[in-house]
């Protein structure tokens, strides 16, 4: 199409590797690139990058070490916690908690584990997409054996009460998973103060590789094995170890969590910003997710009587890459389950459009989206047949 | 994702807007679904002679309606109702499976325009020959 | 230690990535990172990289680019395949074979699954490592719903006459998966010919990356997900996709198998002379696997009265890369598990060398092994108290 | 994956060779788990005077021999038999946990090597203190 630029807008959908992490991976491909396994020097070498790695990230969370495991992602982070503790705990019960706005990775897992014979509750969330630790503290039955709470949501950015959902799940000694892929350096995160026993990460959500994740697993949890095979992992997770790829992930988690504070203020300000200037001068716009408890760069806003698709290709046009609910689900016509949990209607979910701010952006790019995305609202809507049935006078914004 | 000809229609569609006094309106799908088209026609003799839409929905939608207004403009009511939803998609290059829906909804957007105008008419609405080819398993939302 | 340079002989265990493997990836971390499942431009650059790797590593192996799935690697895709056909067939039977000298990734995942209910046919093999096809027939029931044999063995590098069993599982309607990570650029592949259902294959042995695999799945053939989530790679393996690494997997499958023959004949030939020299100056000395039917880079040998270990760190000392057995057992007290299954003697497997040699070896390298291995075992044999006892003349090897 | 002191041990044993009429000699291990030592002692006076070693086996069993040899070497047989598998490991700056077997072996066939000599004198021969001691998880291969 015809855009001069790009325009990033969509870091929870994926970041650029910072260069570097990449120069930090580059020497791991053809140089220092021993089976960390064996035990000749070159193969030292490697295993000395993985301990290394397996330092930085533990150090991100409040860890030790030794309950870092490093998976391919976030999908297969989430699959292990989810799948490997429930079978594991069998004997113990077969019911696990977690939530309706959970991203597919936990959603179909816990799916997949009712056909299996397990119960599973989708705790409901409020209008800012909020669960309550009440009604999750009423949910734990005796046969409970896990709880998987996000950290914060990957569409709209709600931040949950994790510390509470923790400190409920230790004193009904009920595992707790925490899917954090979106929180790692955009909230500071203390797995023992949060009594977080197992905790997901995935290292392109935060300026790492794709295909590179990590699981925290608490010493003394019970948990079965996902992909069997080799002892690598100290016997945890089978598979010649993806070096370059666990090098880059401790070097962006290192620079990540360095100064979160500081990065998500600038990040925040930029956002807001782009919030308050989008709600000002649009018409029938809603906020999704809470006003305060939100990542720092999270934006997804509702435009009524338009549809998702049809303002990405326009943003798409200005070189503006943005997304309507989760990038994994854009190309399907199902509304956003995250939407339609916090009590959007339907058709309004459809009209849903996620900017998510990050490293790539500048104070310029948000006066370029305030400059171009009015005039894309107003083309869509004039040629919207819900448009002028409603009228194009007031306002329903949420603040 | 989409073909050339799709974008073209989508960023410059054709026959945007609404007909005053049209002698045939349709209006098809639901908001729910996140589609909606609304048609509208301009029959002189028995020969549509101008065709407008408003569309809410996503490229394709836009591009079907442009597409399907475009490929009824000229002709007679019983041309204009053999246009198929396979005729808009073909003009418009293909359409990915999970959009063919859209270009149905173009097809029965003219259909229930045109016989909303032969209802006016006091004439009996034509059926659908096939009303089970708008099945099609990748429809997630049933209009 | 004090070696002036390195002699790589472990390719086996894993192998370096070639320049324009490494080249070919860069781009996908700082520029092209877009997720692919998004729809806007830089999105769908990464789009169309993944569809050619696809297409790519569907030519290697004579398959259609939709029956290519891209996992993390040679553990994932055969845990994948086994358990996901295991699971989706339950119904018409819980009878799976396999044979004893597998990879653990096909083990483990065997007795993982014993415990869960299914019933594991483990097949011997005959002294030099190969499968009777005959026997493969014997042992099918009208409960088994799964075959997997490994194509050529990672350690004592004998092929499997995988046509074969191809044939007999097609006649038998049972699936046939193979485990072709060590076979990927060393042998011509042909999935529909050889009636293959599912085969598993990882970068990192054909010179692309680690983390990054594929499993080949026929169309039609039921099989659950091994990890559920978002749609990527069709709905059957989630997680956002490892663009960099399917781009170099894709890049180098290409290049591995652009000449098999001519690359397969240069390899043997410094890999026969490195044989020869050895069995024909050191005594007591035992070649395991074929003398034929072996891949073209594979070298493995027991000397008798000295322990593996040992000799390892002396190679190590003068630079070369080696190991006993696979990499993934190297650190552990338990003799080979395939050379058990040969018939090998336990005291005799201890002694075992693995040399494997590939595209970082010339033929100095062979002479330089040549010049040495003779002495480190020397050194080893005149401290070893099981040396004087058997005497010091005699020969047993095997040609 | 070793510590330098066990490297040097490994590259340089102290010690490798027999002892031709030797007072004591303990051979300890089993070549199915891979490792055989033989310990050869001189013994005057109660004294070890000269403390040799055979060893099939990895860098840490050539290693803890060479130490072991090393630690008795000019010690009563009292002072000798105090040498315990933790004091061969602590001066060789520790082994990894899958190789703490290899010092065990070490202690063992240095105490074979003493009853040996005692047996042949006519005497008692010593018993383990603590027996158990020798048993550790990460062997899979019980000697
Ligand atoms: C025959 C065989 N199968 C499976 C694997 C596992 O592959 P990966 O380590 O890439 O998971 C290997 C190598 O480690 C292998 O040699
Ligand atoms: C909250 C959340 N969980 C899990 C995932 C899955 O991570 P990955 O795509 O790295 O497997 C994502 C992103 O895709 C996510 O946003």
């Amino acid at each position: 199409m015809g855009a001069q630029r790009t325009i990033y807008m969509d870091h929870s959908a994926t970041t650029f590797v910072k260069p570097e992490v990449a120069n930090a991976m580059i020497p791991y491909f053809t140089e220092h690139f021993g089976n960390p396994s064996s035990i000749y020097s070159i193969a030292r070498e490697s295993k000395k990058a993985i301990d290394f790695a397996r330092v930085q990230t533990a150090k991100a969370l409040g860890a030790d070490p030794g309950e870092i495991y490093f998976t391919s992602g976030g999908s297969e982070s989430d699959n292990w916690a989810i799948k490997g503790v429930a079978f594991a705990n069998r004997k113990r019960g077969n019911h696990i908690i977690t939530t309706q706005i959970e991203h597919h990775a936990v959603l179909h897992t816990c799916q997949y584990l009712e056909k299996e014979g397990f119960e599973v509750t989708y705790l409901p969330v409020d209008q800012y997409g909020l669960v309550d630790p009440a009604v999750l503290e009423k949910a734990i039955t005796e046969k409970t054996i896990l709880i998987s709470i996000m950290y914060a949501n990957n569409e709209i950015g709600t931040i949950e009460p994790i510390a509470e959902f923790g400190a409920i799940a230790r004193k009904h000694k009920v595992y707790f998973h925490t899917d954090a892929v979106q929180a790692i350096g955009s909230i500071p995160i203390d797995v023992k103060a949060q009594n977080i026993d197992l905790l997901s990460l995935s290292a392109h959500k935060f300026y790492g590789p794709k295909g590179t994740g990590a699981l925290y697993i608490k010493k003394g949890v019970r948990i079965d094995n996902l992909i069997h095979g080799g002892g690598q992992e100290r016997r945890r997770r089978a598979g010649t170890e993806n070096i370059a790829g666990i090098v880059g992930l401790g070097k962006a988690i290192e620079m990540a969590t360095a100064d979160i504070t500081g990065h998500a203020a600038k990040i925040r300000s930029m956002r807001d910003r782009l919030i308050n200037g989008v709600l000002s001068t649009i018409s029938h716009t809603r906020l999704n997710g809470h006003p305060e408890k939100r990542l720092a760069g999270n934006f997804n806003v509702s435009f009524e009587f338009i549809e998702g698709e049809s303002m990405l290709l326009w943003l798409d046009d200005e070189g503006i890459c943005a997304s309507t609910g989760s990038a994994c689900t854009s190309g399907s016509l199902e509304p956003s389950h995250v939407l339609l949990a916090t009590g959007l209607p339907v058709e309004i979910s459809h009209g849903s459009l996620r900017l998510t701010l990050g490293d790539a952006n500048t104070e310029k790019d948000v006066d370029f989206v305030l400059e171009v995305l009015p005039k894309i609202v107003k083309k869509l809507r004039d040629m919207s047949p819900l448009f002028v049935k409603s009228g194009k006078e007031g306002s329903c914004n949420v603040q | 994702m989409y073909s050339e000809k799709v974008m073209d229609h989508f960023k410059n569609p054709r026959n945007v807007g609404e007909i005053d006094n049209a002698e045939g309106i349709g209006e098809v799908g639901n908001p729910v679904c996140g589609d909606i088209m609304k048609i509208f026609l301009k029959i002189e003799n028995n020969v549509i002679t101008d065709a407008k839409f408003k569309t809410f929905g996503c490229g394709a939608a836009i591009a079907s309606s442009s597409m399907a207004t475009e490929l009824v403009r000229g002709k007679t009511l019983e041309e204009a109702w053999e246009v198929s939803n396979m005729a808009v998609a073909e003009a418009l290059e293909g359409l990915p499976p999970i959009k063919m829906h859209c270009s149905v909804l173009a097809e029965e957007g003219i259909h229930k325009a045109i016989n909303d105008y032969r209802v006016k008419k006091g004439l009996e609405p034509w059926v659908e020959k096939n009303p089970h080819s708008h099945e099609h398993e990748d429809m997630t939302c049933q209009h």
